[in-house]
């Protein structure tokens, strides 16, 4: 798949791109107006990582996503109107109203769930690609993450194994610069996150995360390498986030300014660019892009509302499966 | 090398809930954080890690400016890495130091049980009383802030079944400053369960308040129907319930432990022998909850003869905690529930 | 969707402990090893991970030669991770896989408890139904070992405490494999705290012996005086007070829960409404053990009517578990404990 | 110091090499015969690691220790009758025979602790460190522990905050190519484990861990350089322990002819010839270091064993310091 070339590619890529932007957006106004309840951690400005890395996998690989994970779980191929239900507490939710913004998961496209814990999600990817591996499939397990889930034992147990096992998993850390305020400068004492691969014997790349061209090559390699058996790849991508971390966030830890200079990397606008200066799309395809996805996040923020609220007599029943 | 287990705590003092206007009244928040400075302030040994402590303030606001005013070497920003943190403050306290760890919610002390229940905890016995661990973890805790069932549990039982541990359920501003005070003096490693809808209320705190000892539970009511016991944020919704009840005829003894570990045994089966009656609320789910402890030992209590009704508990369903606000409030006990139960508890026996 | 707390189990079938000569009899780890092999052998999608797991035979040899029979693929030694492990298996149940985690010593679900409470636990409920998480954790449990406080506790409480977990405890070879193949069928994840002191016990299990359903009792002894209930380790410390009792006159009913959760309350509260008195036995500490859930259930069951005495809990002391084998004796119930602590409730109520 | 030309220095380090190793063969033999309880770690075949990195520290600094601790205890300075009587469960002994092999440690000498729990002393170590600098004193805390302990979360997280940090940790991997069963060669996927140190921007180096003064020199390195405030180093002692792992290893998962190819690396056997080929010790001198050993051994196992037992009286009490 050609992000740049292939115009059918780019239209969607693009088209997601806004439409995880415009959720987001209806998020974070349906939460100020008091309409939405617990606490959201937007992407907003990073969303060229998980449309870039979800365009590099097949049907039938996994992922497994973050707190911060609407982007993914969009650009895995969710429903708008099933994931704006569930963070209205609505019954037509993915989770019934159970789960909310940091445990939705569309499991019938392999999203093994957004994740409340950091690095939580790191060895059950491991273990995701295990299962296919062992059942002789072809399937690869992609894990986001933020850089401070790096930090994290988790991580290291996860990607070890991955490692010594030859698993099929891309581990691809969003490098947003932050973890909640903890800059990567201060919990890291490497240049590059990446760095941290060669120790576990596998290979570690930084890619532009605001380049979703790059980030689809560069995903597209280390899930290739994957599916042909050679084992994991830790993929950093370096990226910036918008909004603050979450609800709490009053911004003390970072400049203005440093935000304007991100803000002009947007990977929207950047890849629209690219996309009219190769001449695969032409203005009025980008804007039909942008019209699509604003079209349908109001759909479903409209299907969602009218949907009925997420049950309490059931509670009990729901704790176990069987 | 002395406080066993169970420790029946001083006879306990009668506590008034209710603010008495002439006092000063602040954020529970604002005590914790008026403890974390006092001491720093009295102890070069205290400092404080955790993660976004410092110039962020912490995620619930607790440690606010205290970086701008300790400095960040003693209010410590830490990676995420709540096995580190937890380890290296074992650590520190080991070499003479008094860390104050702060997991950001209660929930990722699963992260950090390790050090916690193995470490930390054992340490002192193990080494044969060659060493201590003076630690003082602070880990918000429950539900109500629709957060879901990662960031809202109330996992008291597991800390007070470890020996070696003590367990702090500040429920009140003043018992928050208070209690933490004296968890930091104390030579073992203490976990405070804050808990999360408490930050943001108000109550009297008066401007010299010092340590509430460990051990010693608060009557906040007395009363000659039934004595209600709980912790947490259920203290506050037990006290309203009671003033329902009151109004309805019912009256009853509302306590509050403080701490779990140790547990001022004592008052409470004493509440419950002149009452007859014993109603445990909890938030957590019901299934071997700290509340069962409690009714383990009323049932094996001098006040076992006294029992005129079944001992009953009312607790949290056993679910994890759900994100839909309304499922969240149908999780835990409410006024309602507390009101319902008492009334049947005393009306039917 | 249906499995709820409490769950009243089917009516418990009356199970006598003494071996049946003309049985075949195994040990408890042989069992455990036939049941991972019969599980392997009818479902390919079930595989084995864990520490020491393969060449090894597991630290305790309960794998033995499963590795040689079934491959490295599927019994697959790992290197000393246990929350990456724990992480893994998870993330193979999500994907369709049947898989059974060995934790060298129960005391290392400590490293694992993120992926165990917050993770294998939670995920069926918050995500709504859409997936669930058939996951066994097999962890060796207790002391009489000398392998002190860090590799001897019995922490079913915190499983048992985590909605969403099941949590199983073998007292016998028979119940050893049967649980445990019922495990392998559940579809949610379920924890077997298999104890180390039964490991090498022989007991019947018949060649062909399947499945013990989750969530039924057994009574392994009926008597008049009182009901013992008794988990682990202390069924046989129990069954053997029992005999000397009897000798003495006092006749007392045997309860083994088998399965903590779901628990089969039935049987117990109708044992203890029918003698009158209730002595709960277990390893762990008393401080919010499990037997202080079930001492809570009688407190508030139809038996509080018929209670002749105290409900009474005879527990390991609250402290950690310590190394000189005299020491660790004393800090665990033994079978004199039992007889007299029974004695004394019998006589004096 | 040089453990190879200053006589008294070698004295000394041979003295407790061998101190070790006829210490763990009363322990072997003790346990053999019914008289210890529990189960033994043993490090015989590894003497120059805890004997070279103790070399390399001074007063006041800490160490933290693992389940195979016998020899990090003797060679940071305990004393052999009460770590005997602990081992026999006598009231004498270190932790009053709670704590046991497992959990030995003389505070006196800076020890924090055996450890149980693989890896638990690594963030233990940082936060000694960490106490260290604080208070702004010159003291560096070293840290032991196994090529296993370095896929536990706890030692990614420990090194991280060492490294962040800058503390003046060193930590040490006595890397006797298995963990239990788990050869390194399953357990990584790279060649030295010390290539882990370079993702947490410290300096990683591997030493022969049969050459006792090639460790000394090496941890003496790191430790000059902890204390001049230059930050931890991870140094990978790459040796072999002739035993089984405990009681319970059958040696399934190694050949004789491994076993005996490592013999003849034997650490006291080389160390000796260094010195006696260097003329530093005379074979005299080395014989008597040999037999002062011996003696001392016996010594502490006839005081221990006349010691009294360890009484169960105040169990309940010591749980709690006041
Ligand atoms: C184990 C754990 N520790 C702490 C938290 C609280 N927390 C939630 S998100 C977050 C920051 C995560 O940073 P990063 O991994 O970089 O992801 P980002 O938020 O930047 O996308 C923190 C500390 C958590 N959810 N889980
Ligand atoms: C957290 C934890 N997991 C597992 C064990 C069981 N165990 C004890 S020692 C050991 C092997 C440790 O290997 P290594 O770190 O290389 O040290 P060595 O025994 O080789 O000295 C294992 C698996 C433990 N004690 N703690
Ligand atoms: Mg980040
Ligand atoms: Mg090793």
């Amino acid at each position: 798949m050609d992000l740049i070339k292939d115009a059918e590619a780019a239209r969607s890529a693009l088209t997601t791109m806004w439409t995880i932007r415009r959720f987001e957006e209806a998020v974070d106004d349906l939460f100020a107006r008091g309409m939405m309840h617990g606490t959201m951690h937007l992407s907003i400005g990073q969303e060229a990582v998980p449309v870039g890395a979800c365009a590099a996998l097949s049907e039938g690989d996994y992922i497994t996503s973050t707190h911060r994970g609407h982007g993914h779980c969009i650009a895995r191929g969710a429903r708008l109107d099933r994931m704006m239900a569930e963070l209205l507490a609505k019954e037509t939710g993915y989770c019934r109203g159970r789960g909310g913004s940091m445990h939705i998961a569309d499991v019938a496209t392999g999203n093994l769930g957004a994740n409340g814990i950091v690095a939580g999600g790191v060895p059950i990817a491991a273990g995701a690609a295990l299962a296919g591996k062992l059942r002789g499939e072809q399937r690869v397990a992609l894990s986001f993450f933020g850089d401070g889930a790096v930090n994290e034992g988790a991580w290291h147990e996860g990607v070890n194994l991955a490692a010594v096992w030859d698993l099929p998993v891309v581990f691809i850390c969003e490098n947003n610069n932050y973890g909640m305020s903890m800059s990567v400068q201060r919990a890291f004492r490497v240049e590059h996150l990446a760095e941290r691969a060669a120790g576990y014997g596998i290979p570690g790349v930084t890619v532009d995360g605001n380049d979703v061209p790059a980030v689809q090559e560069t995903v597209h390699a280390a899930v290739e390498r994957a599916r042909a058996g050679g084992g994991p790849t830790f993929v950093e991508a370096v990226t910036y986030r918008w909004k603050g971390h979450s609800k709490s966030d009053k911004n003390l830890y970072r400049t203005r300014e440093e935000i304007e200079r991100w803000r002009e990397q947007d990977p929207i606008a950047r890849y629209t660019a690219t996309l009219l200066e190769a001449g695969t799309l032409s203005a009025t395809e980008t804007e039909q892009c942008q019209a699509d996805a604003r079209e349908a996040v109001r759909e479903a923020v409209r299907t969602a509302n009218a949907a009925p609220d997420a049950a309490a007599a059931e509670l009990t029943s729901a704790v176990y499966a069987d | 090398m002395t406080t066993t287990l169970p420790t029946a705590g001083p006879a306990a003092a009668t506590q008034p809930l209710p603010a008495d206007p002439a006092e000063r009244s602040i954020t529970y928040a604002e005590a914790v954080r008026e403890a974390l400075a006092e001491a720093m302030q009295a102890d070069s040994r205290v400092f404080l890690l955790g993660e976004d402590i410092g110039v962020y303030g912490g995620a619930f606001g607790v440690t606010g400016d205290l970086v701008h005013r300790f400095g960040e070497d003693r209010v410590r920003d830490t990676p995420i890495s709540e096995l580190g943190i937890v380890g290296a403050a074992v650590g520190a306290a080991l070499a003479g130091m008094r860390p104050i760890v702060e997991i950001q919610f209660s929930d990722f002390t699963a992260q950090a049980m390790d050090q916690i229940a193995n470490q930390a905890a054992k340490i002192h016995f193990m080494l044969g009383g060659a060493a201590s661990v003076p630690l003082v973890l602070r880990a918000p805790s429950g539900s109500g802030t629709g957060a879901a069932a990662q960031h809202s549990q109330s996992l008291e039982t597991w800390f007070a079944h470890i020996p070696g541990l003590k367990v702090v359920m500040p429920a009140t501003a003043a018992d928050a400053k208070g209690l933490l005070l004296a968890a930091v003096d104390d030579p073992n490693p203490v976990i405070v369960l804050e808990h999360k809808l408490l930050y943001k209320q108000s109550g009297p705190v008066p401007a010299g308040a010092g340590r509430v000892p460990l051990g010693q539970a608060a009557v906040r009511r007395q009363g000659q129907d039934l004595a209600i016991v709980a912790t947490g944020v259920m203290v506050s919704r037990a006290m309203e319930a009671a003033q329902q009840l009151a109004e309805d005829g019912i009256t009853s003894t509302v306590i509050d432990p403080r701490t779990l570990v140790p547990l001022d045994e004592a008052t409470i089966i004493s509440a419950v022998a002149a009452t007859g009656r014993a109603l445990l609320v909890q938030e957590a789910p019901q299934n071997c909850g700290y509340m069962a402890e409690i009714a383990a030992r009323i049932a094996d209590s001098e006040a076992f003869g006294c029992l005129r009704a079944p001992v009953r508990r009312l607790s949290g369903l056993d679910v994890p905690v759900p994100y839909a606000p309304q499922l969240e409030r149908a999780a835990v006990p409410q006024v309602p529930d507390i009101v319902a139960e008492a009334t049947r508890l005393v009306r039917s026996w």
